[in-house]
């Protein structure tokens, strides 16, 4: 039992800690969000000469065999960033997918592009009314000859406006909710009959609502067996709620110290507000919702990385954790700093915003309390 | 003790309602179903037609052109206003300046000033908040200097809402310093926006928004007779106003509205999705609102109960804004909950009162919910932050 | 609409509260709950003197025609003074079925002497299995000739031992949560086949588990509809859960009050612990919970009062309030007391027992809320 | 970073199980399982046989006898014992003032005391608060005047825990009141309780046991030699003591145990009750502990890891007492509420090591339940406050 990062680890934390302090200020960060694509291409560009976008990938796929320690060292990272770069999208769930249940064939074509930071990708596993269950896909994906024709809606696809590349969850057997009969497609979004709708997120990222209209694809376009795809999509969007987990716990520390710092210097009826007692109690509460999310957000990681039985447990504990100890943390950050929390021009609207957004994501609290009530 | 309506309340409910059906403008309440942000224009609009009704100034004195309604009629038509998804009044003008006026003011400042503020014929806003005063509003800079018939003023407010739209504001400034405890020195003045030097510059709010500004009085000319009240006095009539309004900040009548709609909402398939009311856990918090917010309309009942009677505000008034608040903030997390994802896209663009077109993400005003979450954070802060609201009924209501 | 109590209302609350803060101090409350029987035979007999035993009851049956807000008046003032004497049991328990069912013969035999206060008297509507299920009832009332024949367990039978009269719902008839075949019956305590284990519980009252063998009772025990009772014992416990609402009502506001007090005398560090902001904010708070909760209350009563169908949803609404909000307000007394708090000696820790046990009955907190979300 | 046990430490933990399952006292641990209260013999026995083991010093340094465990070794401790339901360590003399005393006593006073404290034939308590002294410790008035070789002391100690059975209390006493702070001038006495003025008087808690008391001191003479360390310095011993057993006051492995024992009796028909295991409100508040004592576990462990590798404790150590006890008192409760009815009926005497009789209240210890929520409501009072502990944090880890 080892709480210690290793080497490669420590150079990994290192090296993304002096991009976000050095190269990453909030200036910068809301310039990018700002623009068309709502991401910096040249960034992109240092993630992958940095070899950022390879870290989870098989060394044989061109990648550094890392795992969920790697993923929460680059994430907790980007959250004390709030990175806008389409991470998420491309290398955890897109890339996740592909690393999985692609064929070399398949990964030459679309993996490596996307390590190379070429390629831009993402999978679109929500649908209008799945809400939380992901095997809740009534896209529908029939035989059409050698081909296959994909119809159906996909709601809030990461990234979706930007890339080049869809996942695409469909279902080609078993009923609306079945775990089975879930085949997953790679399609090319410049496919006939894809209609993306692309907007910006309350956050600053990007999404899309997509329509597929009789696309047809080619057999080679399935990634995996054909109704398998549940197994595969599970551990990612597994992995994916791990890594913004790991980004709320970043986002959280932030607005834990940024608050303490803000109440050392403000001075109301004369004094700093710190010196209040029920502002001090509520940053002592702060503090412990952080350790413990710390604390959640170590165990979850640990046991994913050994592979452990327990990883999905822990999972839902760590998500359900940001999602309310994160809650608490957010409004007494905002609320401490006073009007000025909920002004645009300071930072800490958009910590507080990209936090409120990951409750939502991948089952919100709620949900998450659920699995380990009845797990 | 009986909690049934009399049969003169049940007609002037049944008035109300009308009222809102016919005669309130219907593309405003068209608007506020569909998300569609309101205009300055559609704000006058809809309190023109209270005024044209007779029932623009709810709380105030008949003598001034107020209704005279009883509390009941008072719970009755803010039931119904909520419940119409009419707008609420903006306060500046109705809930504020106008009972300081009247209470405080002239007789040449009652007549020149009420009139415009019941027909909404001026927009009136707040001139309190400073940059660096927060809470701690009795720290604040702006100066207002005597110079002959005028006074001269000079400083910056802030967070001031809806101050684009204002043509008047009312504000507390500085006109001594050479007092022995800050409150004292402050007056209460009534500033014509368009008077040289004012400049009000936007400030985005958390959710993108353009409601509050900044705005500045550089070397303005103030007429003397634009002071309420006396002189160095401003800090109790601000204190009155504050306190006059207590129950309207609580809202009560548009949180069991919200609670309601929800509700309802809960029990559709939305998006082909299935219907939340089979999540019990989120019945569960729903119903745990519900208390909260049947408790508050009981605690806001009291505390008209007993004013009508004579009697002083009990403890039970102090609580409204607070618990009301605490309430506000809690329904909106739960329709922020109620929409999954939909509570992510940034589309403000897409709510217009055409028919919502293809691309409309989201059902109804779903991509709205968290908007309102992120800007109605503010519900605990202004006016007096929470934390500042205990602290006063810690020293006025409990003693210590 | 108006929340003022008529003259005969004010009338008793004013006689009550005399009786309260004259004859009932701590002392005298604590000598006679460590008494054999714990009640006063005295006290109980000055009850009845002072009419408040007959307060629900019909005019024709000797009663005084009151109702909910009568009942709300007494119990509020019986939870300021923590009164042990059996007022649930024998008058809103017992005294509410026969009120409802009894026939003229049973009122005379029963109602009656309970009205005099001469009969003591109990409802045994818990079971070792029920949990907060009333219907849940697995006692057994057989048909044997012209007269009945009981088997079963009662637990928590509210004054058991002191009754001389027990209440039994029994299923006469379909399955053991089923609402239909409950019969009521009037069971003399000294019958044959009764085994009573008698205690004294946490918070100074008394109960007893009630076992039944072989008991025969003759036909003119029925109270009401055979395999009708049902819908009386349910509304005799909303009635007893509304009671024990305005009593927790009680206990919160003084515990709220003399929390307030001794925090202004309490000297810690040199100054009032009263004058530190955190147990300033916390006793907002607890002004806060009261005050909810006297609205709730009162709506509560009013609409019982009344008769409305609103009446049910709203017993649940107070319930679920003084088990939530009560816990609070109990917690923070003693938390507020310090060491003084949980100390036998002082009445603060007797206030919050009372107040958790309330919160234990007649369904917790979890319960009504589930009803007001799924009714 | 992984999560895994060595061989060693697999093997260590067997050791520990077998122990617990072998050489404790089993008669104990079924007293612990049926609710049956230990007595002063039951605790020495328990002890002793750890002693035996050579498991006593849990945390002393190997030199004083102690067991010169790892942390992760202290984790699978704590975590097997709480597993065995056997009682805890009685904390007075093994975990308080034996590490006072060997960390700041003389030679003397070490050969003296350590060796019965390390094999529990003196029984320790505490005498630290004093009515009216409460989370003020400092304003204690317990006087040590000088009389030759003795001091002379007089006072009163109050909320003294189980100083029924024993034979020293160790206190805080005042011995000088010309000092600037009034921490300074406080010195840490040893005194023998059959000293001639020492007297106890029980003090009945909440839930009607007598578990603390209150000891006089009337003119009791105690040797100079039983004075630990600088006259003067008793503050600064006796905040080391506080701080030492952080993590035990925190509980966390007995938590983990009482939740899992929890688990496993919601899955029971228990009365012939539907298992509450189909209660799924019941059932998430469970699971809502469980995430927080998870967390915990892994703050204590960080913790650990921390010290272990010479670190000073960070910010995570400092929420072990406070988020400790949240969770116990959450716990209590939840214990309360699966009991129902059955949480309320006062039969304390009908548990006994003979199998429950025909009269037996509730199922096993059911009855008990309230009792141990209404006396545990001391966690977040004793030892200071928690609002004392929030104040310490914010000063001395949060620098406000």
């Amino acid at each position: 039992m080892n709480f210690s990062l290793n080497e490669e680890q420590m150079m990994l934390q290192d090296s993304v800690e002096k991009f976000i302090d050095n190269d990453y200020d909030f200036e910068t960060r809301q310039k990018i969000a700002a623009s068309d694509s709502g991401f910096s291409a040249d960034v992109w560009r240092t993630f992958a000469e940095l070899g950022w976008t390879a870290v989870p990938f098989a060394e044989d796929d061109g990648g550094f065999d890392g795992g969920a320690i790697e993923i929460m060292v680059i994430m907790q990272l980007f959250g004390r960033g709030l990175v806008v770069e389409p991470y998420l999208a491309n290398i955890v769930l897109a890339g996740g997918i592909l690393g999985r249940a692609a064929n070399a064939e398949q990964k030459e074509k679309w993996l490596h592009p996307i390590i190379a930071g070429e390629l831009q990708a993402t999978l679109a596993f929500v649908e209008p009314q799945s809400r939380y269950d992901i095997a809740n896909i009534a896209t529908v994906a029939a035989v059409d000859g050698e081909a296959w024709r994909l119809n159906g809606n996909k709601g809030f696809v990461l990234n979706g406006g930007n890339a080049g590349l869809i996942i695409v969850p469909a279902r080609s057997g078993g009923g609306q909710t079945d775990r089975d009969g879930i085949t997953l497609f790679a399609v090319p979004a410049d496919s006939k009959g894809i209609t993306c709708n692309a907007y910006a997120t309350v956050d600053g990222l990007r999404a899309a609502e997509i329509t597929f209209e009789d696309v047809r694809v080619d057999a080679g376009a399935v990634l995996g067996e054909v109704g398998g795809g549940f197994a595969v999509l599970d551990a990612v969007i597994d992995e994916a709620t791990l890594a913004v987990c790991a980004e709320a716990v970043g986002i959280m520390q932030v607005l834990r110290v940024k608050t303490l710092e803000y109440s050392k210097s403000r001075v109301q009826f004369g004094v700093p507000i710190g010196s209040f007692q029920v502002l001090q109690h509520r940053m002592v509460d702060m503090l412990t919702d952080c350790e413990q999310s710390v604390s959640l957000l170590l165990w979850a990681t640990m046991v994913s990385a050994s592979g452990s039985a327990e990883a999905k447990r822990a999972i839902s504990a760590i998500k359900y954790q940001v999602g309310t100890a994160g809650r608490k943390v957010g409004q007494d950050a905002v609320q401490i700093h006073g009007a000025m929390g909920v002004s645009w021009e300071l930072d800490i609207a958009h910590y507080f915003k990209r936090l409120t957004t990951i409750g939502q994501m991948f089952g919100n609290a709620d949900w998450h309390l659920d699995k380990l009530a009845t797990g | 003790m009986n909690v049934t309506f009399s049969d003169e309340e049940i007609a002037f409910r049944e008035e109300v309602k009308d009222f809102f059906r016919t005669r309130f403008p219907q593309d405003v309440i068209d608007k506020q179903r569909l998300g569609v942000p309101l205009q300055r224009d559609d704000m006058i609009r809809s309190q023109k037609s209270l005024h044209e009704q007779g029932w623009a100034g709810v709380n105030w004195p008949v003598e001034f052109g107020g209704t005279g309604w009883t509390p009941v009629q008072k719970y009755i038509f803010a039931t119904e206003m909520a419940e119409a998804n009419a707008p609420a009044i903006v306060p500046f003008g109705l809930s504020m300046v106008g009972p300081v006026i009247y209470s405080f003011g002239n007789d040449e400042q009652k007549q020149r000033f009420l009139p415009d503020i019941l027909a909404s014929d001026t927009w009136w806003c707040q001139g309190y908040s400073e940059p660096g005063s927060g809470s701690d509003l009795a720290s604040l800079k702006t100066r207002a200097d005597r110079d002959g018939e005028h006074y001269i003023v000079n400083g910056t407010k802030t967070w001031t809402t809806l101050g684009q739209h204002a043509d008047w504001i009312f504000c507390l400034v500085r006109t001594s310093s050479d007092v022995a405890r800050r409150q004292e020195g402050i007056s209460f003045l009534l500033v014509d926006m368009r008077t040289k030097g004012v400049t009000v510059k936007p400030i985005i709010t958390i959710e993108g928004d353009h409601e509050v500004n900044e705005v500045h009085f550089e070397d303005v000319r103030v007429p003397l007779e634009n002071l309420v009240g006396e002189e160095g006095k401003g800090w109790t009539y601000g204190k009155v106003l504050l306190q006059h309004e207590r129950t309207n900040i609580a809202g009560v009548a548009r949180s069991k509205y919200r609670l309601k709609k929800l509700r309802a909402q809960a029990g559709e398939a939305i998006r082909g999705a299935e219907p939340l009311a089979l999540d019990r856990n989120f019945m569960r918090k729903i119903a745990a609102v519900g208390v909260d917010i049947k408790a508050l309309e009981y605690t806001e009942l009291r505390t008209l109960a007993a004013v009508a009677s004579g009697k002083a505000p009990g403890p039970e008034s102090s609580i409204l804004k607070l618990k009301g608040t605490d309430v506000q903030q809690a329904l909106d997390a739960l329709y922020v909950e109620a929409a999954g994802y939909y509570a992510l896209p940034y589309v403000p663009d897409q709510y217009t009162l055409d028919a919502p077109g293809e691309n409309h993400v989201g059902h109804g005003a779903e991509t709205t919910t968290s908007l309102k979450y992120f800007n109605n954070r503010k519900a605990s802060i202004y006016g007096g932050s929470n934390e500042i609201q205990k602290n006063i009924i810690a020293k006025h209501v409990l003693g210590l």
